[in-house]
């Protein structure tokens, strides 16, 4: 499996092409279609991430000293921001996910989501999906 | 005369670009624009003017004390209260409802009494209350509104009870947009010779008040919403009233006499303005007041009420969107929901054709449970928006509907 | 590189005439005057970006909250706080003094605990304790200053006692210049486990503040009288004891959920911040720190300890001339008295040659009764002021003297 | 005896040979030496005017159907600024005091300390001054 930097810059530059918003949020809704839904039991309270105006549940496996993501959101642009998150992020050790940078939210255009507004919650997805990551790597030693 | 293009001009944020697109800005319930006569009066104060204001006997200081006290009269003309010491300069409206539910809970609420507000305040208007109530053991009831977005003010007469205080409203909707028959409530309220207290926070820009004729015992609201600067509000009582609570916040100017044994409060309005006042915000804030003078507040009722008029027939005729908030008497104030389309992805769509609404819970989370919803998408409109401004937030709906269902 | 003349350029007001007469502004210690960096980004925030933050998803909405964070940061790297959440802004010195003295006295204090102050506290830090504590019957207790206007700190170990819940104490005094011991405070607070609070409202400005090399428990100061905004200023507590106190006003932004069951509460900084905050006003702040910043603490104090010791060797050569406030570290800021000429009647002399000084009791009645006078006349000069504007002060002591002794 | 406003355009004419400031305070605190002074036992927190910087004493009494100023400051400009008052006011009747409008302030250039700062208590002398020619036409039903 490629770095967590090239998949980054795989999405990048699939978003290069387009020179609206509008088609990128088009390409957001039309790839949330592929987001792992986390598992209905896990659609509580409990597994909600605070801070959005949209609902955002994210759960982790851990599998073979690998993280495995499943979400889910009720909006659909938070959706296809999540199915970037987890192609890049899931699937990798907690050691690749605590380290990643993902600067490419920057390059994409998604960086005033980044702001501590309440209004997105893409901050607080990261902060919840790395959390999952150093906890599993603390509970298994992993690296 | 009201003449648009003249108003424009005299609101440089409105001529810019948002994401390469002219800004649309209904966002105007959050806060309003600044015309430049306030910016400039702000400016010319920090560039001539400075000074401390009433402790000082030199040429600046007592240059300050003056503009102040000018912007003190010219609030009190523009809400018609009876002497300028009923006008307490606040840092906004939930700086002015806090000083309430503080210093009205010192003085009048004991374990048991109840406090009444609505079921559609904000929640500047419910959390102090609920504070008070937690710390003096006292009882919040709420009045509730029906699905028009109309209160239940019959219910009134049932919720006030001898262990009634204080009634406590909202005057205009900031998500429904309802103009509520405060006059009824007041008057319901002071037969039992209960005072009430007006959150005026989303009326004061929209249509003339005059506390003495209304004859309400409190009245707050914020200068940022009234096309002034941010962090000064006022908040009014009648003397009366301010006269036998006791302070809410201490420190400078405030006080008589001070010694570690006993100090002694100055006298109303000051008695409620501690610390160094945000004289040049009380400035700025008569120059916003002055400017909708100017307007006339009937000319800005009569526009916006042409504009929220073509909004809501453009909406029904694209069909699919909700509004919340369907009172006979309303602001010019639209919540909505497109069928099928998550407000937040709605928002995010029309932020990048420039247009700038508000989307989530509004502060005021008891309507949407009202409701059943997350959130709302509001656009908000002042008398400086246009119709071709509506025309465009259409097509955006028409976009959205086609990219999310 | 301090250069005076490029500096003063950057304060348009310090190049007016009053009476006809060369203002010669030596009223910092009330209020600073702005450098244009600061009426600029204020104005450029009217004309180009107002907006409303936190809630909006819209592009000046995320611009504005992005504007106002990074206030928050330039403040919180001003003081090393730790983190940016330890910083709250609220309306200025004394609002973030009343919100401590409210929200610990909440949690923390109770019948018959104490207080402890100094004698040589502005009243923004007396009558708020003396709010708390007539509320909750507790006792504030008071450190003394000898004559000199030094504190005599060793009474601080029998003034502490297994009750005493806080100390709060002024880092330089506003009248006597008195730069406070404030470490050794916090060690011997420290050691018997009690929180310090130092009131920076006028250190903020002078010298370099480390809040974590201090290790104080909370700070307060305003940004007016640090080249800063009127109406915001900042209360910075450690997190740790920020966690566990409850909030102090309520209303929007500051919650979490709101329903008329049960309300839950923002996390920090937001918890403190209730309403549209003061958001230009934070940034006008830190464009003033920034300014501060710019020109180096290190260079500020210096020059300024220049300006007081030249002012004090010219009062000296004059005689008749009583400084109170002796301190071997002080800031500066010289009260006096010309001797047998009453402060009001120097005042009005010193406004008519265009010097602006501050006569009466200076919001610190409890130093005036050590001292048995009614007033002072206070000078309290910034690194703006010049040699030049103090020999014309001391031309107008003369003249004062001619005319009235 | 002239009408007030007489008196007032002669303190007006006074102080137009004054063109500095120096010397119309100056002339204050000349004039300042006439004032009648108030009895020493009245110079009690009771007579004291509130809201001055400096403290004002001011006492009337009622003689004939007029009423007599007597005052003290310990403030010698302020101590003036009474003797110009109690120029223009004392020795007149209830109604006549009542009546006046006291333009000369503005006139002579002291306007600023009309202004209701805490600084100094001219507006308040002066209200205490009407207070006291209110309370005698209420007590005598004089005019
Ligand atoms: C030492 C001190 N503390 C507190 C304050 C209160 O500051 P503010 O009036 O800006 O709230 C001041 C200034 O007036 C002060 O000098
Ligand atoms: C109805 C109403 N009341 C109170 C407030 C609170 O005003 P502020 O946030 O300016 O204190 C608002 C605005 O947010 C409002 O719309």
């Amino acid at each position: 499996m490629s770095e967590i930097t090239d998949i980054e810059q795989e999405i990048v530059e699939e978003f290069e092409i387009f020179d609206d918003w509008m088609d990128r949020y088009n390409y957001l809704i039309e790839i949330s279609k592929d987001l792992p839904i986390i598992e209905s039991e896990y659609k509580t309270n409990e597994y909600i991430i605070q801070g959005c105006q949209s609902k955002v549940w994210v759960n982790a496996d851990y599998k073979d000293g690998k993280v495995i993501y499943t979400a889910d959101s009720d909006a659909i642009i938070t959706k296809g921001i999540i199915t970037l998150l987890i192609r890049v992020l899931s699937e990798r050790t907690p050691k690749e996910i605590i380290d990643a940078d993902l600067g490419f939210i920057d390059k994409i255009g998604l960086r005033e989501n980044l702001s501590p507004t309440r209004a997105n919650g893409l901050l607080a997805m990261i902060k919840q999906m790395k959390l999952y990551a150093i906890a599993y790597k603390a509970k298994h030693g992993a690296n | 005369m009201f003449d648009l293009d003249t108003i424009r001009k005299d609101f440089p944020v409105l001529q810019q670009k948002v994401h390469g697109k002219p800004l649309v800005y209904f966002d105007n319930g959050a806060t309003t624009q600044k015309p430049r006569q306030v910016a400039q009066a702000i400016n010319d104060y920090y560039e001539k003017k400075n000074s401390s204001i009433h402790r000082g006997v030199h040429f600046l200081s007592s240059q300050a004390t003056i503009e102040y006290e000018n912007a003190r009269e010219t609030v009190r003309n523009y809400i018609s209260a009876r002497d300028k010491a009923e006008v307490i300069f606040t840092s906004g409206a939930t700086g002015s409802l806090n000083l309430l539910a503080f210093s009205f809970g010192e003085k009048f609420v004991k374990e048991g009494d109840e406090i009444i507000v609505t079921e559609m305040e904000h929640h500047a208007n419910i959390v102090p209350w609920q504070l008070l109530c937690s710390r003096k053991k006292a009882i919040l009831k709420v009045i509730p509104f029906n699905d028009t977005g109309d209160l239940e003010i019959e219910k009134l007469d049932e919720l006030i009870t001898e262990k009634t205080r204080l009634v406590s409203v909202i005057h205009t909707s900031n998500v429904l947009g309802t103009i509520n028959p405060v006059e009824k409530i007041i008057e319901k309220a002071h037969n039992k010779n209960i005072p009430v207290c007006i959150d005026a926070a989303q009326s004061i820009q929209h249509m003339p008040i005059d506390v003495q004729k209304l004859d309400c015992d409190f009245l707050v609201f914020s200068a940022h919403k009234a096309y002034g600067p941010t962090g000064i509000g006022v908040f009014y009582g009648k003397e009366e009233y301010l006269k036998q609570l006791p302070p809410y916040q201490g420190g400078g100017d405030m006080v008589d006499k001070v010694s570690f044994e006993t100090t002694t409060f100055n006298q109303l309005p000051f008695k409620f303005e501690a610390g160094t006042t945000n004289y040049i915000g009380a400035v700025g804030m008569a120059e916003g007041l002055k400017y909708i003078q100017s307007i006339g507040l009937n000319n800005i009722a009569k526009q916006e009420y042409e504009l929220l008029t073509y909004a809501k027939r453009k909406f029904e005729a694209i069909g699919g969107i909700t509004i919340y908030g369907n009172s006979a008497t309303k602001t010019s104030i639209l919540s909505f929901l497109i069928d099928g389309v998550h407000p937040l992805d709605a928002g995010m769509v029309f932020d990048k054709l420039g247009i700038a609404v508000r989307t989530g819970t509004h502060c005021a989370q008891p309507i949407m449970q009202h409701f059943g919803v997350d959130g709302m998408i509001r656009a908000s409109l002042s008398f400086y928006n246009t119709k071709e401004e509506i025309d465009y937030l259409c097509r955006g709906i028409e976009q959205v509907k086609m990219m999310f269902t």
